[in-house]
C-alpha cells in the first residue's frame, strides 16, 4: 500500500478534471485512487484494457504480471501491446505503452508466471486485486492469496462470445473457492487457443473489471460482490446472477480453513498455469 | 401424483456445446409419483437432451465441479441444490465456468 | 466500400486465429470484415476504445474524423493518445496508435470537423458508421448522412456515469429522427467539459459500440436494433428497452422526407458542434 | 372513481439531476374522477416531485424534446404515449439522452 496523498498538482487537476467533476468522485476520490495500489494478474485479453483505463483514471500503483511473451496471436485482443513488441514480455511490454498514456502512474512489471512460493508477499503488497488470468491453477492461486492476504478480488474471464465477471472475498461475499470449491476435470476446461475467442468480447469485461476496482479504490463499492455477471455477445445480453454467500465451510475463508498456507495448484487442479501446449478440450 | 411442469433448462459458458449447440430448452416434465427436484432433473437431462459425454457434464448425481447451477437466477446453493423441487415455470441454468483471458 | 477478399495471408491467418476459431465468424466473415469499410465519427472517449477493437479485428479500412486536438484532460478516457500527443490532431494520433496495433489495416484520418457540405459523400464511402461524437448537431448530420446514403449507424454516447447504445437505420429499424424529431433546447444539453465522466464509461460503451458494428460487418447482425441500452455505472446496471419502429411521419426516413439534403444543423439545434467555450449548463 | 394507483417513477440521463439527484421514486396515485394517464402524470409530476426549472422537463403539457419516455421498458410511442392508462405497478422511465462521448 501506498502512503496517503495530500494534494493533487496544478498538472493533475488538469488531467482528472472530467472526473474530479463528479459529485460521486471528485477530489476526495481521486486523491484516494491516487493512493491506491492494484495487481492486475495477466496482461492479456482483460488485462490491456483494464489497465488501460486504471492506468488513465491516475490510480497510484499498477503491478502488472505475465510471464508470457507477445505473439502475432495475441495481438486481435491484446491492444497494449504492438506489432513491434512481438517477442517481448507481456508485462513489460505493457508497462511501456501504459507510460505512453500517463506516466504519473507507478508501473511494476513483474515478467514472470505468479507462483505460489512469491505471490501471498506479492498480493500483500497491493490493496486491490484483478484476476485477468487465462488457467484454472492460476485462479485458486490468486483467490487464496487474496484471502490469505485480506484483499478484494475482481475476477473476469471470457470464452468464445460470453463473459463473466464477480468480485471476490469484498465483504460478507463469497470467494472463488465458496463457489467453486473443487476444480474442474483438466479435460473440460477450455483456453482461448482451443475455443477461440472474440477480441472485444475481453475488451467489454476488462472495462467493466477496471470499473468495478475503482469504485472499490475510490470507496464507491463494487456492484458485483456476490453476485454474477454474464454477458453473451452473440444476444448483446447481460444478465446479472446472484451468487451464494460466504460459506462457512469454505477450504480458505471459511470458519475452519484448511488452506493456510499457499499450496502447489497445478498439483491440485491437474493442469499447468503455464504449458501453452496442452492437448485439445472439448469444453 | 404431481402435475406436469415445463420449465426452462439453459446451458452456457460452453455447456451448451453439449447439447448440439442449443442454448435454450423448453422442457415438459410429465407428471410421476413423487415432485421434480434438480437430482430428478439430471437424470432426465442425461436421459433426453445431453448429445455426447455425459462424464463432462455429470458426476456421481450431481453437475460435475466448474458447473455453476442457477435456479431463476439464483444460486442453486440458495435454494437446497439437488433437493430443490422445480415449480412450473422455473428456468433452470447450467454455467460452465469460463476461465479464459 | 472495398473490392471483395478473395483469402487471407500466412500472417492474417495466424492473427486472427483466435477469431477464425468461432464457427460463427470463421474464416467466411474475417473475410467479410477484411472487405468492410468503417467511419469512426469522433476519436474521443469512444472513439478511441471502438477504433482499438475494430483495427485488432480487422477491419479493412478505418475513416476517423476528428477536428479536435488532443488535450491532457482527454487522456483519462481517451487511450489511443499519449502525453507526447499533445497538440496533435485527434485523428492523426488515433491512425498512428493504431497503426502499432495493426498495420494491415488502412486508416484514414480525416482531421476535421464532420460538415454537411461533405458528409453525405463521406460516409457513402464505408459501409457502417459509428457516431462517437460529442454533441447534438454533429448526431443529427451523421443520422441524415446515413440514412441518405443508406448505411447503418452504431450510435453511442456517454456522460458522468451514465452510457447509452443503440443502432440506427438497420432493417426495419428506426433511426435517430425518428426516436428524437426535435433537437433538445440548448440549455438542456450537457456534454463532458460541464457534466464530467468516468472514463472507463465511455470505454465500457466504446466496447459494446465496436461489437455491434463487428457484428454488422461479418453478417451476424446487430443486436440493439430498435432497442436502446442503458448503463448504469455506479450501480453495475444494464437495461434493455424497446424503442419504436421506424416512423412513418419521419423527416428524413419517413414515407414523404422533407429532409432530402443535409442543412444547416447547428441552427437546426441552436447550438455549436465545436464550439469548445459554451456557457455551462444544468443537464 | 378510478382507485389509487401505486406506479414507480424513475429519471436518468441528467434527469434526476432536476428531482434532487434522486433516481426511483415509488408514487401513489390518488384515485381520481378519470383514469390516470402519462399527461395527468406529468401533471402530477410538475407539482409534486420536480425541485427546479419546469421547463427543462416540461415542454406545453408533454416532456420537452430529448427526453424520452418509457412504459415497463417500452417506448411510450408504441403505447399511445400521453394518452396511455396508467397501471398499478407500472414502471415509467424517463431517460434524458446523452451527447458525450
Ligand atoms: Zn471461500
Ligand atoms: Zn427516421
Amino acid at each position: 500500500p501506498l502512503p496517503p496523498k495530500a494534494a493533487l498538482s496544478r498538472g493533475e487537476i488538469l488531467r482528472y478534471s472530467r472526473q474530479l467533476l463528479l459529485p460521486e468522485l471528485g477530489m476526495r476520490g481521486q486523491l484516494r485512487l491516487a493512493a491506491a495500489s492494484v495487481l492486475v494478474v495477466g496482461c492479456g485479453g482483460l488485462g490491456c484494457p483494464l489497465a488501460q483505463y486504471l492506468a488513465a483514471a491516475g490510480v497510484g500503483r499498477l503491478g502488472l504480471v505475465d510471464h508470457d511473451v507477445v505473439e502475432t496471436s495475441n495481438l486481435a485482443r491484446q491492444v497494449l501491446h504492438g506489432e513491434e513488441r512481438a517477442g517481448c514480455a507481456k508485462a513489460l511490454s505493457a508497462a511501456a505503452s501504459l507510460r505512453r498514456l500517463n506516466s504519473e502512474v507507478e508501473y511494476v512489471p513483474y515478467a514472470q508466471a505468479l507462483c505460489p512460493a512469491t505471490a501471498l508477499e506479492l498480493v500483500r503488497r497491493y490493496d486491490v486485486v484483478a484476476d485477468c488470468s487465462d488457467n484454472v491453477p492460476t485462479r485458486y492461486l490468486v483467490n487464496d492469496a487474496c484471502v490469505l492476504a485480506g484483499r478484494p478480488l475482481v475476477s473476469a474471464s471470457a470464452l468464445r462470445f460470453e463473459g463473466h465477471l464477480t468480485v471476490y472475498h469484498y465483504g460478507d461475499g463469497p470467494c472463488y473457492r465458496c463457489i467453486f470449491p473443487s476444480p474442474p476435470p483438466a479435460e473440460t476446461v477450455t483456453n482461448c487457443s482451443d475455443g477461440g475467442v472474440l477480441g472485444v468480447v475481453p475488451g467489454v469485461l476488462g472495462c467493466l473489471q477496471a470499473l468495478e476496482v475503482l469504485k472499490i479504490a475510490t470507496g464507491l463499492g463494487p456492484s458485483y460482490s456476490g453476485s454474477l455477471l454474464l454477458f453473451d455477445a452473440l444476444g448483446g445480453h447481460f444478465r446479472r446472477v446472484q451468487l451464494r454467500g460466504r460459506r462457512p465451510d469454505c477450504a480458505v475463508c471459511g470458519q475452519r480453513p484448511t488452506v493456510t498456507d499457499l499450496l502447489d495448484y497445478e498439483a491440485f487442479c491437474g493442469s499447468s498455469a503455464t504449458d501453452k501446449c496442452r492437448p485439445v478440450r472439448l469444453l | 401424483m404431481a402435475a406436469p411442469l415445463c420449465v426452462e433448462v439453459e446451458f452456457g459458458g460452453g455447456a451448451e456445446l453439449l447439447f448440439d449447440g442449443v442454448k435454450k430448452h423448453q422442457v415438459t416434465l410429465s407428471g410421476q409419483e413423487g415432485p421434480w427436484d434438480i437430482r430428478n432433473l439430471l437424470v432426465w437431462i442425461k436421459k433426453n437432451l445431453l448429445k455426447e459425454r455425459p462424464e463432462l457434464f455429470i458426476q456421481g448425481d450431481s453437475v460435475r465441479p466448474g458447473i455453476l447451477v442457477l435456479i431463476n437466477d439464483s444460486d442453486w446453493e440458495l435454494l437446497g441444490e439437488l433437493d430443490y423441487q422445480l415449480q412450473d415455470q422455473d428456468s433452470i441454468l447450467f454455467i460452465s465456468t469460463l476461465h479464459g483471458g
